[in-house]
């Protein structure tokens, strides 16, 4: 596996990918799981993918994101598996000659992946409870189990 | 039978995260009338799997890794994909 | 100091410091030292800056951040002394509950620093010589020395 | 003097990187009569420093740590500073 990951991921090592002379601008993006006060105590997050489509699909947008901004260097990882809360689930790193480049390229990949990447993700509460995440806004109780 | 002799396809058919649960399997191989297009796959699906009746009429499909509209045409060893709402990032 | 550092800036640590278990999407940006094709082989930048007001001007643009993006956790360093081609002069987090604001709010961070901050830099080539830089485009020879 | 006594004012003048260089100081402390703006400051320098005048005739300025424009109003016991392009970041 390219993009996807089951172990920590490293923001450095995305950043060390991407470096290069001629970009002098490096724009970063972190997906941490959250534990906000409106997230009902959320532990972990077990993500799981569609890893060949997952794996497919990052490519195209990486390609994309190159096409669109052929200076871009371009870097993203996806976590798979348990993912506990504050860890991060999505990296990228996106370095240009100059930061207009970078952010909007940046900007580019997590909206790609948001909508296209088939990942899907189960919450895990402090009271047992597992539920899938619908971004749609569904969310549907599959547990305790 | 009494169906006309035809092309038959047959498509690798896959479930993931939720829709797995629902449909009680994760994955199946299927024989299907071509020329088919994914919806048809969807209905032949229902009628001779139980338990996949559960799944939503039109859910996001995918063939061979892309992204596809249930309109599209679906060809002998094909990878045909159900996904739930994608949830990635 | 708070904000400028003479030492390597670690993304990681400005990372930590604002990660909150509420906020979901963290953006960086990270500025580089070039050393491009059009860079006439620049080997280091020295940076130099009015020390008490770069101090006051990152703090009254870290509060104006947190104005308009009243949950954004911001953290900034810009980075003063030798900085080597592909190191770090300026290094930027913004995490917040949801990720378009801490597009926004980096973005609003790094364009004030460009816009405000009373900061140098000399470029020091391998042959010697030293310019100042002037980003309205009259670069001014000061070396050899 | 004929001049009619007034408020003096003691500000004090930084400069920064080229500016430095070019006036061949980083800092002073001037005495001028108030009220003044930073641009009657900038005369007077002119005029008392020798070696000033290879300074632009309107820098960018900065007035207690703050960006200022040339017509700000100066005051006794401030730090006044003038600032090349700058190019932070």
């Amino acid at each position: 596996m390219t993009y996807l990951s089951t172990a920590p991921l490293s923001i450095e090592a995305l950043l060390a990918e991407v470096a290069a002379p001629h970009c002098g601008g490096t724009c970063a993006f972190l997906g941490t799981v959250r534990d906000g006060p409106d997230d009902g105590g959320v532990t972990a997050i077990e993500y799981s993918a569609y890893d060949a489509m997952a794996e497919a699909e990052l490519d195209r947008i990486v390609s994309e994101t190159r096409r669109q901004w052929p200076e871009a260097r371009v870097a993203v990882r996806h976590r798979l598996g348990l993912v506990a809360a504050e860890e991060a689930s999505v990296a990228i790193a996106v370095a240009t000659p100059h930061r207009a480049d970078a952010f909007a390229a940046c900007r580019y990949v997590i909206e790609q992946v948001k909508k296209r990447l088939p990942v899907w993700k189960k919450e895990l509460r402090a009271d047992g409870t597992a539920t899938w995440v619908d971004p749609s806004g569904h969310p549907s109780m599959v547990g305790p189990q | 039978m009494s169906r006309v002799a035809g092309a038959v396809g047959t498509v690798r058919i896959r479930f993931f995260a939720r829709y797995a649960e629902l449909a009680g399997r994760s994955e199946g191989t299927l024989s299907v009338p071509l020329p088919a297009t994914v919806s048809d796959v969807i209905q032949r699906i229902r009628d001779e799997w139980p338990g996949t009746s559960a799944l939503p009429a039109q859910p996001l499909a995918a063939l061979n890794l892309r992204h596809v509209r249930l309109d599209a045409p679906v060809a002998d060893g094909d990878e045909l994909a159900f996904l739930p709402p994608l949830a990635g990032g």
